[in-house]
């Protein structure tokens, strides 16, 4: 027999004004199962809360139903008051009298009428309140960080600085991403890998952090505080504890002529290789596609010159399975292959080439050692045309978001061209500026104002070889919209930020949304920009959208501290809410049948299936198991269960039910 | 009492009718419609079927209907009033156009009503139902009242029993003391009696089995697979319970509404696996098979044991109703 | 097609009746309304072709093969907005008073020559066409794309590999669907001189024996607006524009007459090697 | 009793509709008094057997309210609530249950005016539609007509 | 028929199956679910006009399935079962052998349930326009008469629940009539009681009733009960442009598609 003690709160003037509280008292004291009922002038002052807490005690109640404001207010603070007096904090509701009746009506009978029947509503669904523990979840204090960019670098760094340890798995022999690519960064010109390189040694050094490149993400299970990687280390073929890394290897290797990825085409590498020179680890991997031994079956000159005998070419793919509690996916994004743009030669003209491209070429530690030189005959461009937008907001492309990026690096580009090569012309073809940041604009205006730079607003229609020059076709809709045409030397094409390869089946093996250019999507696009739909899983930098280093930096720092946030507690204790799926005597267990569809309802992937063994453990049922570390507690799936058989704490279907049947009888 | 005869002409049944329903009878009988015959409040001579074998559904509800209110109560903080249901409002009724078979169905009935006590609503309904048959012209392969000491013919549980004769009028047996009272309230109705007797007016109803020997046998047939045999394409739902008018099984169900209720009686059938469902979770009637001897025996052996009559009439509706095809007659002649 | 491109009407009868494929005009069809209508009355632009579409449905017809560029593409674009638009459908069927199922097949040259002359050249092609051509495209048969649906829109192939198969070898050059300024005929001829000009120059510069092209709007401007042409590169230029129907006629030993050879403004000859 | 009065039942969610409803509570927006919210955590757990359940216990009109599509706080609760309540209207249709007793919704935590209105203008859509009498006289079959 | 008794014959000889679900000579000139054990019985199999009862619902059921691995005898309705069960996790393509049987009555075996699936994307559910057009009509009548309408035709149903138990969907351990806390069903089978079984009858098999009539078939009372689930199965349809699941795709019901229409949310 339930003991239910209601509190009727005045809240001032607010609610006593039109509700005429002593009668609700009054009725509410006449319910069945009503040991006590007051009224007070400020139920959440001190002594309003002392007065619940007492009477808890005295009475002995098991059931507190509090009516004054919106639960959205007070909900916790009236809970923890019973939890002071030692009654389980869910045994505790509240009914909506200020919000949702003295607010909005006059003062009336009605008005008093519809109090009553809130509360007595209230009480009904107190008495099904079962006593429930917020759940624990214990936290495997490691952090895995998906991608060694400086998304990931920045992630990694934080993380283990907060004293947390975390495993950086990168896809590439070296971390560093496409930041060390780059040659300086806008608005400063500082020099991307001066200020790159440090954080990257730093990452190698640090005790809390530990690095698997040329690896990447097999297979995810669990959820938030425990889940499990299996991460597959691709054979490098060489023995990374004996290789010193003293390059000797690759000076040697026969096959030169590869195209260099880091270079983007525009350089050569050998089969044995490391990325590039300030590499982390600066230690080499066997690219088996290219090596004459794996294909030809003989060579082996680097095992020869190896001092160490490091190279092993008979190592192969190792799987490596991480327990971890929180992951950050920094899997950052790509740009567009000038080879998908028709209209400007199909990549057919060697001198047409993108963004990223452009950077190796203005870049110290390019291939052409900084020097802006044609790809095909190595001159110098006298002019050259930047290709804004090329690809990004065009729906034709597939493409119809702002990449956000361009506007930037171009006007980049076009100053570093004017800085390095004296007398020569840039154009820039654009749609807008969008030069949105601190010292953006500015930046922009000087490459207009200071370098000369010719920004001509209009899209380029074509481009076409004609006597050795790039025809560059395009309009200007500021001067009356006429055609302009451009013979230049050498053209960039601002291509799109895109997706990486790949990152749709990684999401699904994450369990985590992406939209529909297989970004990853933020939990809430305004108030969780760092969360995914997983909880545990966080982003940052450009796997999410293409963003610039502040930006990336920043968000990656976010995630960090989310994680830090999770890891700063030993269990994870959430609210208790959530589905559960029932028992009951054998030989039933439970009665569901394992339709599963309400794990085809669930938003979460919260349910899985559980098997009922009997003593033998033979298998006698199949039922479905709700996974209390990612139910969210929406409850959809019990709306969907055919036989009742799932149901959600906090509002069970014995608790909807009677608040229904109380608010219509109210005689 | 002593059985009185009388003839009746096929034109006065409406006259008849019409003056029981002046006397503010309800009556209730077979009545045609498209796709079935049940038996329904009618309200006109008209709406009377004409030419069926029995009726989908018993008349068993005129005593025992479907839902029964038993008692509905208010809860206050202190006390629980109750208002019982079984007053004296229950309205006279008119069974018009049961079989033989439906009638005799009502002794069973009666006697499980008033086992070790008698029941208050059933034996206040009871009092004020007046049963007049028709005996039977025809029958169909799912009949056999003959085997279970019925007859086409059966007076039993009858208060006046027509029979069609020859020359198109009827034959009356006034059986009981409600069916002389019925005739006197409309003595200008009923002519003396005539001629001709029943006998060959008559369906011819095979006997294809003899219940005290079936009874005899059921004693050591307990353990035995013709069970399950028998009741494995048994879907485990009530219809043959529901439409048997012997069949007497129910339920005792609360409607709550807040702080308001009822208590209801509902059929019940023990075709259904929940029917012997313990809250520990054994069934002691685990399987479909269990649950079909559990009602041979309960027709053929429990209830004769008890009561000297059998569960069965032989009226053959549970077979025509069941969806799956299982036939009681079938059962019963191949033990 | 029955005045200033007769001789693409000509040579595409000419084929086609070579190769035993019979083609039937539209009773009674009406004219497509290009330019001038859709910048107007969207209606109008709509019901012009629309009527022509149930036209040929009423005619039982399953095919619908649109010689014109022009023609071809204010029919699919029709057809698309039709089948876009419901209610539209409705109206316009109620206007034209006749049954529209619009699920007709339109076919441009290049689709109708790809369906039912490229599986059969081999055995039609008698004398091989040996020297270098540029295949002019234009604009109305592959924009708007999202329509047209044409793979590798701004760089076309389907008259290439016909051109190919016919032996000639079709030059890889960035004009082929440059705008020739047909919009601008008219009103401002110079333009014209202009942009057919450069596409002209490319398709010479790039070693074309001759241009290819597959709509009247690109062969007026290339062929009968030379003059202006030659005024804006101030130089004689001389190398023919046929249409690809004209090609196939050659190359299957058709009289050149009979292919309307002899109608260009600029002369065409191509030496056939017999 | 003097006029009618419609007895009315919302069901809400906790995070757009509810939040919606107090927010009209603190912008001290009037309505009237004959709706009472019951709070759901999501449109998506919202049963169908509730909406007959308030019916047959004397309801005359509901309402049932959530987020906007794509605003669910759960992502999708919403997407399959309006699937369930696609269907369910169509089967009330066909058996003649009155759909225009029904209020759907979406109204978000930012939506107080919207809140109030729907309340008002379906307290004057059932309050036309007078009381559920058909409903009600199937409901209260045991009380009235039962005999046999 | 007789490929249909060799292939039954032969799959208990071998004992790739240790029952046959099939249809045999039932009383009454009516046809009757037989479960044979016995190669040699075997011969009892009939197939015809008759043989109309969805014997999938068998294949849910624990005194079936204790017999072993069945084989059953499946014509098109049952078919669709099968499928539907196997969408929703009750069947395996270990768990059973499906001796299809065409509409012209053909023996037909699939190698998969997959199979069936694809073997049925040319057999798709049609309902019949006569049904159709009972649904127009009942629409079409005021909403008020509507009501009136159903309450009448529900009026006979003394819920023995033989449409739940001849469902092969309906399988259910504990449905949801017997479920007491809270009370979702009124017990009694009085106007409410029976309204609200039948809403939730329909509303549980929304985006999974394969239109096989066994509910109506096995209905004592012959309430048309099929119309509710006809009328909802085109509602699925035309909403979401399925009659419901598959085992590749989720069901109608569990799933959503953001854009989804209607007409009446606020």
């Amino acid at each position: 027999m339930s003991k239910i003690g209601v509190f009727i709160c005045h809240c001032g003037e607010n609610i006593s004004a039109t509700v005429d509280v002593e009668k609700v008292a009054e009725v509410a004291g006449t319910l069945d199962g009503v040991e006590y009922s007051t009224h007070y002038k400020y139920m959440c002052s001190d002594p309003g809360q002392s007065l619940i807490k007492q009477t808890i005690k005295e009475k002995g109640l098991t059931g507190v139903v509090v009516a004054a404001c919106s639960p959205r207010m007070h909900e916790p603070t009236f809970r923890k008051a019973c939890a002071e007096a030692g009654l389980n904090p869910y045994l505790c509701e509240m009914a909506n009298l200020r919000e949702h009746c003295s607010w909005v009506h006059e003062k009336s009978d009605a008005t008093t009428q519809k109090a009553s029947d809130i509360v007595r509503t209230l009480v009904e669904k107190v008495k099904h309140n079962k006593p429930l523990q917020s759940i624990k979840v214990p936290i495997t204090k490691k952090a895995l960080v998906i991608g060694g960019g400086i998304a990931g670098i920045q992630a990694s760094l934080d993380i283990a600085n907060a004293g947390h340890q975390v495993v950086l798995v990168e896809k590439d022999p070296s971390i560093g991403g496409h930041m060390s690519q780059l040659s300086e960064t806008f608005p400063t010109l500082d020099c991307s890998q001066c200020i790159l390189t440090p954080r990257m040694v730093e990452v190698a050094q640090h005790p809390n952090i530990t690095m698997m490149t040329y690896s990447e993400l097999e297979k995810l299970e669990g959820s938030i505080g425990n889940f499990k990687a299996t991460i597959r280390k691709k054979a490098k073929s060489v023995d990374e504890k004996m290789c010193t890394g003293c390059g000797l290897c690759t000076t040697k290797c026969p096959n030169k002529k590869i195209p260099s990825e880091f270079n983007t085409g525009l350089g050569t590498r050998t089969a044995i290789y490391v990325p590039f020179p300030q590499a982390v680890p600066n230690k080499p991997v066997i690219d088996k596609a290219n090596c004459t031994y794996y294909q030809k079956g003989k060579c082996k000159i680097c095992e020869k010159t190896c001092p160490t005998g490091a190279i092993c070419f008979d190592q192969e793919d190792e799987f490596v399975e991480l327990e971890v509690g929180a992951i950050v996916v920094a899997t950052g994004f790509n740009v567009m292959e000038t080879s998908e743009f028709a209209e400007y030669g199909y990549g057919k003209y060697k001198d047409v080439i993108n963004g990223l491209q452009f950077e190796r070429l203005a870049s110290a530690s390019g291939p052409t050692l900084g020097e802006i030189r044609r790809p095909s005959d190595g001159k110098i461009p006298e002019k050259i045309v930047f290709i804004a937008c090329a690809g990004s907001r065009d729906p034709a492309k597939g493409k119809p978001y702002c990449s956000k990026i361009c506007c930037m690096y171009t006007a980049k580009h076009a100053m570093l061209y004017q800085h390095k090569v004296h007398g020569g012309h840039s154009y820039v073809f654009y749609m807008d500026i969008r030069a949105a940041g601190k010292n953006y604009d500015e930046f922009t205006r000087r490459a207009i104002v200071e370098d000369e730079v010719n920004y001509i607003r209009g899209r380029v229609s074509r481009v076409y070889e004609e006597n050795g020059k790039l025809i560059v076709k395009g309009v200007d809709t500021l001067l009356n919209a006429k055609p302009v045409e451009i013979e230049a030397d050498m053209v960039v094409l601002a291509t799109a930020g895109v997706a990486n390869p790949g990152s749709e089946e990684l999401a699904q093996r994450m369990h985590i949304s992406y939209d529909a250019y297989n970004f990853f999507s933020e939990a809430h696009p305004k108030l969780k920009p760092v969360e995914t739909n997983t909880v545990g899983i966080f982003l940052a930098g450009a796997c999410q959208a293409p963003k610039d280093i502040p930006e990336t930096v920043s968000q990656a720092s976010g995630a960090a501290a989310k994680v830090a946030i999770l890891f700063s507690q030993d269990e994870l204790s959430r609210d208790p809410a959530i589905a559960v799926v029932n028992r009951c005597a054998p030989p039933l267990f439970s009665t569901c049948v394992g339709c599963f569809m309400c794990a085809t309802a669930c938003p979460y992937n919260a349910i899985g299936e559980e098997l009922i063994k009997n003593r033998n453990g033979e298998v006698i049922k199949r039922v479905a198991k709700v996974n209390p570390g990612l139910c969210q507690g929406c409850g959809t799936c019990v709306a969907f269960c055919r036989s009742k058989s799932i149901d959600i704490d906090g509002y069970t279907n014995e608790q909807m039910y009677s608040e229904v049947m109380a608010l219509l009888n109210n005689d | 009492m002593q059985t009185e005869n009388y003839l009746i002409r096929k034109a006065s049944f409406e006259k008849l009718f019409n003056n029981l329903i002046g006397n503010g009878k309800t009556i209730y009988a077979p009545k045609a419609q498209e796709k079935r015959i049940l038996f329904e409040k009618v309200q006109s001579f008209g709406e009377l079927a004409e030419d069926y074998i029995v009726a989908t559904n018993s008349a068993k509800s005129v005593v025992f209907p479907r839902t029964e209110k038993v008692f509905s109560y208010k809860k206050t903080k202190e006390s629980t009033e109750i208002i019982d249901a079984a007053n004296d409002t229950f309205p006279e009724v008119i069974l018009w156009g049961s079989r033989p078979c439906d009638a005799a169905a009502f002794i069973p009935l009666t006697d499980t009503f008033n086992g070790d006590y008698p029941d208050v609503i059933y034996n206040k309904r009871q009092a004020k139902v007046y049963v007049l048959s028709f005996s039977c012209r025809k029958c169909d392969s799912y009949c056999f009242c003959t085997s279970v000491n019925g007859g086409p013919g059966n007076t039993a549980g009858s208060d006046i029993l027509f029979t069609k004769l020859s020359t198109g009028d009827y034959l009356a047996e006034v059986v009981t003391e409600k069916g002389k009272q019925l005739v006197s309230d409309n003595s200008s109705l009923f002519e003396t009696k005539p001629e001709e007797s029943k006998d060959q007016n008559l369906a011819q109803v095979e006997t294809y089995f003899n219940q005290e020997e079936i009874q005899a046998k059921l004693q050591n047939l307990f353990e035995n697979p013709i069970w399950d045999e028998k009741s494995r394409a048994c879907l485990g739902c009530g219809s043959c319970a529901f439409v048997c008018p012997v069949c007497s099984c129910f339920d005792l169900q609360d409607e709550a509404h807040g702080s308001k209720g009822k208590r209801l009686r509902c059929w019940d059938s023990c075709g259904f696996g929940l029917f012997t469902l313990h809250t520990s979770g054994h069934n002691p009637r685990e399987t479909q098979g269990a649950r079909w001897r559990q009602r041979i025996l309960h027709k053929f052996l429990y209830m004769p044991n008890k009561s000297k009559t059998a569960g069965c009439v032989g009226c053959g509706r549970c077979s025509r109703s069941c969806p799956a095809n299982i036939n009681i007659l079938d059962t019963v002649t191949s033990l | 097609m029955t005045g200033s491109s007769r001789e693409y009407n000509e040579s595409l009868l000419a084929i086609s009746k070579a190769a035993g494929i019979e083609l039937v005009e539209i009773t009674d069809w009406n004219c497509c309304g290009a330019t001038a209508a859709h910048n107007l009355n969207k209606e109008l632009s709509v019901s012009l072709p629309a009527r022509n579409l149930a036209l040929a449905e009423f005619d039982g017809m399953e095919e619908l093969v649109v010689p014109c560029a022009a023609c071809y593409n204010r029919l699919v674009m029709t057809q698309h907005e039709l089948n876009e638009d419901s209610n539209l459908k409705a109206r316009i069927a109620e206007k034209l008073k006749m049954p529209l199922k619009n699920s007709i097949k339109i076919l441009n040259v290049l689709q109708f020559l790809e369906k039912y002359f490229i599986p059969r050249l081999d055995e039609l092609v008698k004398y091989p066409l040996t020297y270098d051509v540029a295949c002019y495209y234009g604009c109305l048969l592959v924009r708007p794309n999202k329509v047209m649906h044409v793979e590798r829109w701004e760089d076309p192939m389907a008259m290439d590999i016909i051109m190919q198969k016919l032996g000639a070898n079709a030059i890889d050059w960035p004009f082929k669907t440059e705008c020739c300024g047909a919009g601008f005929s008219v009103s401002k001829p110079e333009i014209v001189g202009e942009l057919s000009g450069k596409i002209v120059r490319n398709a010479v510069g790039n070693g074309a024996k001759a241009i290819v092209v597959a709509c009247p709007m690109c062969h007026s401007n290339l062929d009968m607006r030379r003059p202006a042409i030659e005024s804006y590169l101030n130089k004689k230029v001389d190398i023919p524009v046929i249409y690809i129907t004209q090609a196939i006629a050659l190359a299957m030993g058709i009289a050149p007459k009979e292919a309307g050879i002899q109608r260009h403004f600029v002369p065409v000859n191509l030496t056939v090697n017999r | 009793m003097n006029e009618f009065e419609p007895k009315i039942v919302a069901f809400v969610c906790n995070w757009c509709t509810y939040a919606g409803a107090d927010l009209t509570g603190t912008s001290r927006i009037k309505y009237a008094q004959n709706v009472k919210i019951i709070r759901f955590p999501c449109t998506g757990r919202i049963d169908f057997m509730l909406l007959l359940k308030a019916f047959s216990e004397g309801a005359d009109g509901i309402i049932v309210s959530g987020c906007h599509p794509n605003d669910c706080h759960y992502t999708s609760g919403n997407f399959h609530a309006r699937r369930r309540w696609i269907t369910f209207r169509g089967l009330l249709d066909l058996l003649g249950i009155d759909v225009r007793r029904i209020q759907y919704s979406w109204v978000s935590a930012a939506e107080g005016a919207k809140w109030a209105d729907i309340v008002n203008t379906t307290v004057t859509n059932i309050s036309e539609l007078g009381p559920y009498a058909d409903y009600a006289k199937v409901a209260n079959y045991l009380e009235k007509e039962a005999n046999l | 028929m007789k490929e249909l008794i060799a292939k039954a014959a032969g799959l208990l000889e071998s004992n790739t199956v240790q029952v046959v679900i099939g249809y045999g000579q039932g009383s009454a000139d009516r046809s009757r679910a037989i479960f044979i054990t016995q190669p040699s019985d075997c011969e009892q199999l009939i197939f015809d006009s008759r043989c109309i009862q969805n014997l999938a619902v068998y294949l849910t059921k624990a005194e079936i399935k204790k017999m072993g691995k069945p084989a059953i005898v499946a014509s098109i309705p049952v078919l669709r079962s099968i499928v539907q069960l196997a969408a929703e996790n009750q069947l395996t393509n270990d768990s059973l052998v499906v001796l299809g049987v065409s509409p012209e009555s053909q023996l037909v075996e699939f190698e998969s349930l997959a199979a069936i699936e694809s073997y049925l994307e040319s057999h798709k559910i049609e309902i019949d326009e006569k049904y159709r057009k009972i649904i127009e009509d009942i629409k079409a009548k005021p909403v008020a008469e509507r009501f009136a309408y159903w309450v009448k035709e529900l009026e006979p149903c003394f819920k023995c629940y033989a449409c739940r138990a001849a469902c092969p969907l309906c399988y259910c351990t504990r449905c949801t009539v017997e479920n007491n806390q809270p009370q979702w069903i009124s017990v009694g089978s009085h106007p409410l009681g029976n309204l609200e079984w039948h809403i939730m009858r329909a509303m549980h098999l929304a985006g999974r009733c394969t239109d096989c009539e066994a509910c109506y078939t096995a209905c004592p009372m012959s309430i048309p009960i099929h119309l509710l689930t006809k009328s909802m199965l085109q509602d699925v349809n035309e909403n979401f442009g399925s009659y419901g699941s598959s085992i590749s795709k989720p069901n109608s019901l569990s799933s959503f598609n953001p854009d989804d229409k209607e007409s009446f949310i606020r």
